[in-house]
């Protein structure tokens, strides 16, 4: 059974942007998303910056109150009053940045318990310290990092205090925003190994979002890529990365810089992302799109399977080519 | 340089090194130590607060001691501060008056972390119309003038401290709930306050745990201006008939008095004004530091 | 704008409402009475007085009388100056506090944040050590002190400023200058922290890359950004500024609107009372409107509703 | 440099300037230079002929006719007439105008009577005969009538002027119209009054002023300021700490002021319903050390209760003289009194507490006292100082124990401190049939020495009640530049300018 | 001549609560004229101090400059110029891009202003002169509606107009020398790309040289001629990017490009480095790079290695590259 489904998840925030108060503007930051997580599994979330990725997760787990859809927790809505602890318990995110998600004030110790607090997962606070220097070392931290303030970590460590955090509850799946956008790339590595290293050892599931898409076709085993609030293609990691159907996903790819100097430099796509207030009619990605058609100006492309276990929204994908 | 210094060496064997770990009150000490200003500010205000408790229990006068032949006499080696109007020495009434003005001082310093904080915190937290109601009872009662309830207290209750401390309670928050709601609402944004709620702390406990001790440098610097603030309303008040009744006096009723006497006798002022004034310096030296201190990511910067 | 303006009116009214009702509740319960004097006046008289101002009606009448006349902005006659109304009072006092305030406020302002910026940069010299106490006597010293000690320098040991009265330029340099030293304190205070603020910014670097000069550096970079603390301070400081103080215009004698905050309710004028608390109400949330359309103004990121809910 | 013009800080705005509605000294001072009434007090505080040229009274003393002046004029140049007079006056007990001063026209008769609604207008004992002649029926032969005419709610007031305006007729310079030796030209509310000399005025060729500035602040402070910086050059009340500095620099005068500071015992409350417990309390005041060091101001240590100054009008002494002392200092005496009501040192008086308002002054005396009455009698005594307004009417309501209070003479003649207690009300709880029935007949006897027996017998017996505490009698402190002069102090605290000069 | 830029043995320390921290140490580096060079290395390694160090960016009261340390502009030491003759040089000759678009720019100034100030203190034209030219620059970088632009405040623009407005700013008096500190990182990889090829095909219209700063070693790899690696404080290795991409000498840098994932072989496990940077304060003795490396010899914990040279301006600083190594390991 999936151990989440996501089913036309949409949010849409109401932004008072006109100083005049009038008529207040609606953004929709994530559009009629569906997705299912399996446990166990890696699902990556790749996208601009902007696009909704990390809105998509929130709203997943309850941060920000969803407009539609639903979310099924090992079947199970998690509106229904009993689901919804249950699913939050098991739920964790570990958030984006790195620097802001950690309170200034707290000690590691204090933020790492205080989730275990909160659920009362520790009989007494010998329990309590026995349990968070095991999570300090799971997450390759030295014990003595437990009395200290997170300004003096680096940023690889603070995401590994973070992560340790997530881990508190012994999470089934954990959300990842974008966990090494802001680190080195040596600290990429390993933060990425550790997590690999854990979903090995407890079976986690993770929604591993990143907009930097050649680590995330490292650590997933599907990979989704979102524009604008859309999904707009869903694939086995591979396939989306050596073969990207949907004309962003490509142009996705080709701007990746790649560490060799002998390749010839990446050429960016055209134009700038639109506003997610006023998105284009149509295809929304049709302004930047080389294959852009009259249709795709009209009339927006619809969600299916163009392959076996391959998903795209695109006019002009068939049976995985584009035309 | 010899061969045996190419040797490769196990990787197992290398120790990391090892960096002590600073707590919040080591570093803080430290950084304490380093202001200047601050340690000043500390030994002021320790000074002020001993001289306070045990400054009347060392001297030969009491603070309603009469001597009307003594009366407006000049500071010498018999009266150091020399004597008001009614021949009382002026030291004594100095030392006798730092027991009310600090323990006003207190008294504002908690009604404002107390209920300023709480308040304001609430309103930033919560939000929405919770918030606009509880912002507009701020708003009325800053704007109902002071002396009518002052009065109307005075003659509800005995003249005494408590009085004080309930005006002061009414009305002596307000700013500090705006401040905090302000910087609550600003700090709401904040991810570390979202992961809190990811992972379950109740709504108090973010307020508690993670909102105000994030919001404790604008929380001292209003704290400490709130100081001198209410220790010259409890003279203003005491004046009305509402706080400790004479021949007792504070700070500010002896500023108050000393002021009327200024022309002619200004060591009638001088005296209990340069303490107060001391003592305040004391506090927003000692309050400057303290933020500093407190704040675990100010390393690099010196002192703001 | 105007459906914006409109509701800040509407919930405005409110609160001057429930202050009102408050104001009007507290001035009756306590002791005493507008005619309350050291001799005592004969209860004929006193029931003829009362009479002339309803004052023998029910509270219930009393409030709802004066709500009707409020609501027409007339405010009532003065018990306490019986030629003169409220409105009266008000019209004629006003100007002399709002001008005197006015110029206080400026003078705060100006050595307020002079002085911040001087201290911000100089930071950890001597100047910023002596602005520091300064600032602090200056927060710490009430003005009824700092009054005596100008009217002693400038009117005594170097006369060169009369003492008091209100009668020309040279009347307003003293008061002002004891109305503006705590504010001023304030604003340096503020404004130096948030200068060094803005001063830590990237985008301070960033000006200093291109090669733009100290002066500049600080007065168009870091002050307007610095600027934004000091405006949410002025907005309740400029009402309590334009109102006057009882303080200083009883020291200095100055026909002024704040000694009424304090005189008319030693002298129970009830209508006086209650017109000056909607006064300065009225004038505090004037002043937050005002202030709210200057924020947009110093920080473009800042809107009209965000501030709402800032 | 020295101005030309006389400038006299008042201690605070008139409310108005309407003498038939104002009650306070810096009202009725204002009001003393703009108006005249039918006499004018002289240098003695004798009353001399003002606006009346000459008066008749009738033998039993009950009907007083004035003869006006010819050609009298208000300060526009109108005609001032009996009829003026007749209407002023009626105007005053006229419920309507609910003037609190209605009180001092009660001799008048039938005034008591029309202010209470029970006799009309036409029945009030004051009537206009012609133009110059004012004839006027007392309700009794009233002794000091002619004192009472030069009293600022006698002052006839212009009645085209004030029907047209009642209100605010005198609440502005524009437009008022006065008949004293001053008319007014300017008044900044709170800020300043100025004057001009009244041409119109009969006496005008005595007024040497030709202007006169009255600033106005009520800080006391501020007002020795303005004086001290030549901004001004005369104020009433410097602070008395200043008083050495302003002795030592010439500028401290003292005129006399007919009152009296005292502390009243509730004689209903316990401890002090018993008489002896209050004449303890009265014995064991050192009042010399008190009015020397704390209170000065060159007031006299009080020992009675009618004030010196006052004149026995048939053997032309002084009221006080006569009376004398009727209380000592004792502080032996007191603490047996205290034993005789049954406390000693096994039991105590329970703690006493001292009621006043709050100033400075009224703080030091309390202090002072608290000392003095626990160093001799042993008692604690706590100090409550409440709001002015909440003090009157704690005390008026009698919910005190001992409250400081103080009373002024409203006019020049021992009734107006008798009265005080014979009132059904006064704040003394003191309730005493001899007494009243000695003042009763005191204010209607028509024997002056009948009248000053009565009234010396009824203070004898103020005394044996012990039902104050006098401490001094006051005076009224002022500063002065020394070259101003010519201005008069009357004993009811106003300075008249009228022959005042700058020299 | 053609060096433009000598930077020599700049060493530069931060007074600060726990002491003085040296935040660099040794550093050599050359820029000649027209070229681009690459600075790698993790974060906190001294990138940014170097930058700011030669602009004399960094808080005065703090940093100190070593004594021995040289700049050599032009052939002029700027070491000891005043504040003023910075200011001539700084905009004029030398900018820079700043790492992070969304607080590099004043948020209440606009645009326009931003730019023009520059253009108005260096060109000495008026204002409406400047801000024609500001339009040109930004449409120069590949703004759209530029008028419009100019009048905008930062927060009115998306990261990627941000960023090339901090471009435009710094390139407004054509300077010779543009640093660019990470000037993508905190930027998407589509809105990254954009602005690499903008920079890039600017520095062929200007002819201008680039310090590029940056711990993407995809962005050095595209961009640059010429790289130095930076670990805690030191060049560690310098040389032409191909030598450095293709025969890493430092164990560093080959930790770096290990740590990158090779899309042909996904289940190939990331090397990457063990470990985390040094802290400054405590910084071991020797070698830096020795807790982390993989080769650590017993020398490596005693003595900070020398430079070595490898031919073709690589260099590294390294034991492995000892000679006397070599003897060592025959001796075995
Ligand atoms: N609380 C909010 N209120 C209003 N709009 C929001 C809010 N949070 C996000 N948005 C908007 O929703 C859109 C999606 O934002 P989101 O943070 O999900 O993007 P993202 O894909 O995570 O981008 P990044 O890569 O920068 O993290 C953005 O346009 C953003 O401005
Ligand atoms: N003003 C300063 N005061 C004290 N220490 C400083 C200061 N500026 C930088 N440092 C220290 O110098 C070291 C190098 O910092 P620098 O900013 O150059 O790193 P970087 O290589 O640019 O890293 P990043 O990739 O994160 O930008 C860091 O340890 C930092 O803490
Ligand atoms: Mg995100
Ligand atoms: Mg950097």
């Amino acid at each position: 059974m999936k151990l989440l489904d996501i089913q036309h998840l949409t949010k849409k925030f109401v932004v008072e942007s006109d100083w005049l108060g009038r008529p207040k503007k609606i953004l929709t930051a994530v559009h009629d998303v569906s997705l299912a997580i399996e446990a166990g599994e890696t699902v990556g979330l790749v996208g601009e910056s902007g696009c909704g990725k990390s809105t998509f997760a929130r709203t997943i787990l309850g941060l920000y109150e969803k407009t539609h859809g639903t979310v099924l927790y090992k079947g199970r809505n998690i509106d229904q009053n009993g689901v919804h602890a249950d699913f939050k318990r098991h739920v964790q995110m570990i958030f984006q940045d790195p620097y802001a998600s950690l309170d200034p004030r707290m000690t590691v110790a204090d933020s790492i318990s205080e989730p275990l607090r909160n659920y009362h997962m520790c009989a007494n606070n010998q329990d309590l310290k026995k349990r968070v220097f095991e999570l300090l070392e799971q997450v390759d931290l030295n014990s003595e990092a437990a009395q200290r303030y997170p300004h003096e970590f680096s940023g690889g460590q603070r995401q590994r205090i973070g992560i340790a955090r997530a881990l508190a509850l012994n999470p089934e799946c954990i959300f990842c925003d974008e966990p090494i956008s802001a680190l080195d790339v040596s600290v990429q590595v390993q933060i990425v190994n550790m997590l690999k290293d854990l979903q090995q050892r407890f079976g986690l599931a993770y929604l591993f979002i990143a907009h930097d898409l050649s680590m995330v076709h490292h650590v997933s085993h599907r990979i989704g890529v979102m524009y604008l609030g859309k999904l707009v293609e869903l694939g086995p990691g591979s396939t989306v990365y050596h073969d990207p159907l949907h004309p962003y996903t490509q142009s996705l790819i080709a701007a990746i810089p790649k560490p060799d100097p002998h390749a010839a430099p990446a050429v960016p796509a055209g134009g700038e992302v639109p506003s997610p207030l006023s998105l284009p009619s149509g295809c929304v990605f049709h302004p930047r799109c080389p294959y852009a058609s009259e249709l795709c100006r009209h009339e927006s492309p619809v969600w299916r399977e163009v392959q076996p276990g391959r998903f795209a929204a695109c006019h002009h994908v068939r049976g995985g080519d584009v035309v | 340089m010899d061969t045996r210094d190419f040797e490769p060496v196990d990787p197992k064997c290398i120790v990391p090194i090892r960096i002590p770990p600073q707590t919040l009150r080591s570093r803080g000490w430290r950084q304490m130590k380093q202001n200047k200003l601050a340690l000043l500010g500390l030994g002021i205000v320790v000074i002020m607060t001993s001289i306070a408790i045990f400054g009347p229990l060392v001297t030969s006068y009491t603070y309603d001691d009469q001597d009307f032949a003594m009366a407006n006499a000049y500071p010498s080696p018999l009266h150091w501060f020399g004597t008001d109007s009614l021949g009382r020495d002026l030291l004594v009434r100095v030392l006798y008056g730092a027991r009310i003005s600090l323990s006003i001082g207190l008294a504002a310093s908690l009604i404002n972390l107390f209920i300023g904080v709480i308040y304001g915190g609430i309103a930033g937290l919560v939000g929405g119309r919770v918030d606009r109601i509880m912002m507009h009872i701020v708003d009325i009662l800053y704007s109902i003038p002071m002396l009518l309830y002052v009065i109307l207290l005075m003659v509800v209750f005995k003249p005494g401290l408590l009085n004080i401390y309930i005006a002061l309670g009414i009305a002596y928050w307000l700013n500090m709930a705006r401040i905090v709601r302000g910087q609550i609402l600003s700090l709401k944004k904040q991810d570390y306050v979202m992961a809190a709620r990811s992972y379950g702390t109740s709504t108090w406990h973010i307020l508690t745990r993670h909102m105000i001790p994030n919001c404790m440098g604008p929380i001292i610097v209003t704290l400490t201006l709130s100081i001198p603030e209410a220790i010259f309303t409890e003279a203003f008040l005491s004046f009305i008939g509402l706080g400790v009744s004479a021949p007792m006096a504070s700070w500010g009723v002896l500023t108050s008095e000393g002021i009327n006497s200024m022309r002619s006798f200004p060591f009638q002022l001088i005296f209990p004004a340069a303490a107060l004034c001391i003592t305040m310096l004391g506090f927003m030296f000692l309050g400057d530091g303290l933020r500093d201190a407190l704040d675990p990511q100010n390393q690099r910067e010196g002192n703001r | 704008m105007i459906l914006y303006l409109m509701k800040r009116m509407a919930g405005a009214c409110v609160v001057l409402w429930v202050i009102i009702t408050i104001t009007f509740g507290l001035m009756h319960a306590i002791p005493g009475g507008p005619f309350t004097q050291e001799k005592k006046l004969p209860p004929v008289v006193v029931a003829a007085v009362e009479e002339r101002y309803h004052l023998n009606d029910s509270l219930a009448t009393q409030y709802w009388d004066y709500m009707k006349h409020a609501a027409a902005l007339d405010l009532g006659p003065s018990y306490k100056y019986p030629g003169k109304t409220v409105n009266d009072i008000i019209a004629e006092t006003f100007p002399v506090s709002a001008e005197l305030g006015l110029i206080s406020l400026f003078l705060a302002l100006g050595v307020g944040v002079c002085a911040g910026m001087a201290a911000a940069w100089r930071k950890n010299s001597w100047v910023d050590y002596s602005m520091m106490v300064c600032a602090t006597l200056g927060v710490s010293v009430p003005s009824f002190i700092i009054a005596a000690i100008l009217i002693q320098l400038f009117a005594f040991t170097w006369p060169i400023l009369p003492a008091a009265m209100w009668h020309g330029p040279s009347y307003v340099v003293l008061p002002a200058l004891a109305l503006a030293a705590q504010p001023a304190s304030f604003i340096m205070r503020l404004t130096r922290s948030s200068i060094l603020d803005a001063l830590a910014q990237d985008y301070i670097k960033t000006a200093r890359a291109r090669g733009v000069g100290t002066r500049s550096l600080l007065i168009h970079h870091a002050l307007r950004n610095a600027l934004l603390p000091v405006v949410s301070y002025i907005g309740p400081l400029a009402a309590a500024l334009l109102t006057g103080s009882f303080i200083v215009e009883s020291i200095f004698a100055i026909p002024g609107l704040g000694r009424h905050f304090v005189t008319s309710i030693y002298n129970r004028d009830y209508t006086m009372i209650l017109g000056i608390t909607i006064f300065y109400s009225f004038l505090i949330i004037m002043m937050n409107l005002v202030i709210d359309g200057i924020y947009p103004l110093v920080d473009p990121r800042i809107t009209l509703q965000k501030r709402k809910g800032e | 440099t020295k101005p030309d013009t006389v400038k006299y800080v008042l201690e605070a705005e008139p409310s108005s300037l309407d003498p038939a509605m104002t009650t306070t000294l810096p009202e009725n001072n204002t009001e003393l230079q703009l108006f005249e009434g039918l006499t004018r007090l002289d240098e003695q505080d004798d009353p001399q002929p003002a606006l009346a040229e000459s008066w008749d009274i009738s033998a039993d003393g009950t009907i007083y006719t004035f003869h006006l002046r010819k050609g009298i004029k208000w300060s526009d140049g109108t005609p001032i007439t009996a009829q003026d007079f007749e209407y002023s006056w009626k105007r005053v007990v006229d419920p309507d105008t609910a003037s609190e001063n209605a009180y001092m026209m009660f001799p008048i008769k039938n005034a008591e009577a029309y202010f209470n609604r029970k006799a009309a207008a036409d029945e009030v004992g004051v009537k206009a005969l012609d133009e110059h002649t004012l004839q006027v029926r007392l309700a009794y032969p009233t002794a000091y009538f002619l004192n009472l005419t030069a009293v600022h709610c006698y002052y006839a007031v212009p009645q085209k002027l004030v029907e047209a305006h009642p209100q605010t007729w005198a609440a502005d310079a524009k437009g008022m119209i006065c008949s004293g030796p001053f008319k007014i030209t300017k008044w900044i509310h709170s800020s300043e009054i100025d004057f001009e000399k009244n041409e119109n005025y009969w006496d005008a060729k005595h007024v040497r002023l030709s202007h006169m500035e009255f600033p106005i602040s009520d800080s006391q402070a501020t007002r020795l300021t303005l004086v001290e910086s030549n901004q001004a050059n005369m104020t009433v009340e410097p602070p008395p700490a200043d008083q050495t500095r302003l002795e030592e620099a010439g500028l401290y005068k003292v005129a006399p002021y007919l009152g009296i500071y005292y502390y009243v015992f509730n004689v209903t409350k316990p401890p002090f319903d018993d008489v002896r417990v209050r004449k303890a309390f009265a014995l064991s005041v050192q009042r010399e050390a008190l009015v020397r060091h704390i209170i000065r101001g060159q007031k006299q240590a009080a020992y009675a209760w009618v004030p010196p100054g006052l004149k026995n009008p048939v053997t032309g002494k002084d009221f006080r003289e006569e009376g004398g002392n009727l209380m000592t200092e004792d502080a032996v005496q007191a603490r047996k009194l205290l034993k005789q009501a049954g406390y000693d040192t096994n039991h105590p008086l329970p703690e006493v507490t001292i009621l006043f308002n709050t100033n400075e002054m009224h703080k030091a005396v309390a202090e002072s006292l608290q000392a003095m009455w626990k160093n001799a009698l042993g008692v604690q005594v706590s100090l409550m100082n409440q709001e002015s307004k909440v003090f009157m009417a704690t005390r008026s309501k009698g919910d005190y124990q001992i409250a400081r209070a103080s009373w002024i003479a409203d006019y020049i003649d021992p009734m107006s401190f008798m009265e005080v207690f014979s009132d059904e009300e006064n704040d003394a709880q003191y309730h005493n049939k001899t007494y009243n029935e000695l003042i009763r007949q005191a204010k209607e006897t028509n024997d002056p020495a009948v009248r000053m027996t009565d009234l010396h017998r009824a203070e004898q017996i103020l005394f044996d009640d012990c039902v104050i505490i006098p401490i001094y009698y006051t005076t009224q402190p002022y500063a002065a530049q020394p070259y101003v002069k010519g201005y008069h102090w009357l004993q009811l605290g106003l300075v008249d300018f009228k022959k005042a000069y700058i020299e | 001549m053609n060096t433009l830029l000598d930077i020599q043995n700049l060493s530069i320390s931060f007074r600060t609560y726990r002491g003085v921290l040296e935040a660099i140490h040794h550093v050599s580096i050359v820029v000649n004229k027209g070229e681009t060079i690459g600075i790698v290395g993790e974060s906190g390694c001294g990138k940014s101090v170097t930058a700011h160090a030669v602009m004399k960016l960094l808080p005065k009261e703090t940093a100190i400059y070593s004594p021995d340390c040289k700049i050599m502009w032009e052939g002029t030491n700027i070491v000891s110029f005043t504040e003023q003759e910075m200011n001539a040089l700084r905009g004029q000759d030398m900018s820079m891009v700043f790492q992070d678009p969304m607080t590099a720019l004043n948020p209440v100034l606009t645009i326009g202003d931003q730019i023009c100030e520059g253009l108005v203190l260096h060109r000495r034209i008026s204002q409406q002169q400047a801000l024609y030219e500001a339009e040109k620059l930004l449409r120069a970088v590949g703004i759209t509606a530029p008028e419009k632009r100019l009048h905008q405040y930062p927060h009115e623009l998306s990261g990627g107009m941000r960023q090339r407005s901090l471009i435009a700013m710094a390139l407004a008096c054509s300077p010779r020398l543009l640093f660019a500190d990470e000037p993508t990182t905190a930027l998407d990889v589509t809105t990254e790309a954009q602005v690499l090829y903008l920079l890039r095909s600017l520095q062929q219209k200007l002819g201008m040289a680039i310090v590029l700063i940056s711990h993407n070693l995809g962005v050095i790899a595209q961009m640059c001629r010429r790289v130095y690696v930076m670990y805690a404080g030191c060049v560690v290795e310098s040389g032409m990017v191909e030598d450095i991409f293709d025969k890493p000498a430092h164990p560093y840098t080959n930790g770096l490009l290990a740590s990158l994932p090779d899309p042909e072989h996904k289940d190939k496990p990331l090397q990457g480095i063990s470990g985390q940077a040094p802290d400054l304060f405590h910084l071991p003795e020797g070698c830096r790079f020795y807790p982390r490396c993989r080769h650590t010899m017993q020398i490596c914990m005693k003595q900070a290695p020398p430079c070595y040279d490898l031919g073709k301006g690589h260099q590294a600083a390294c034991w492995l590259l000892c000679p006397e190594r070599g003897k060592y390991n025959e001796i075995t």
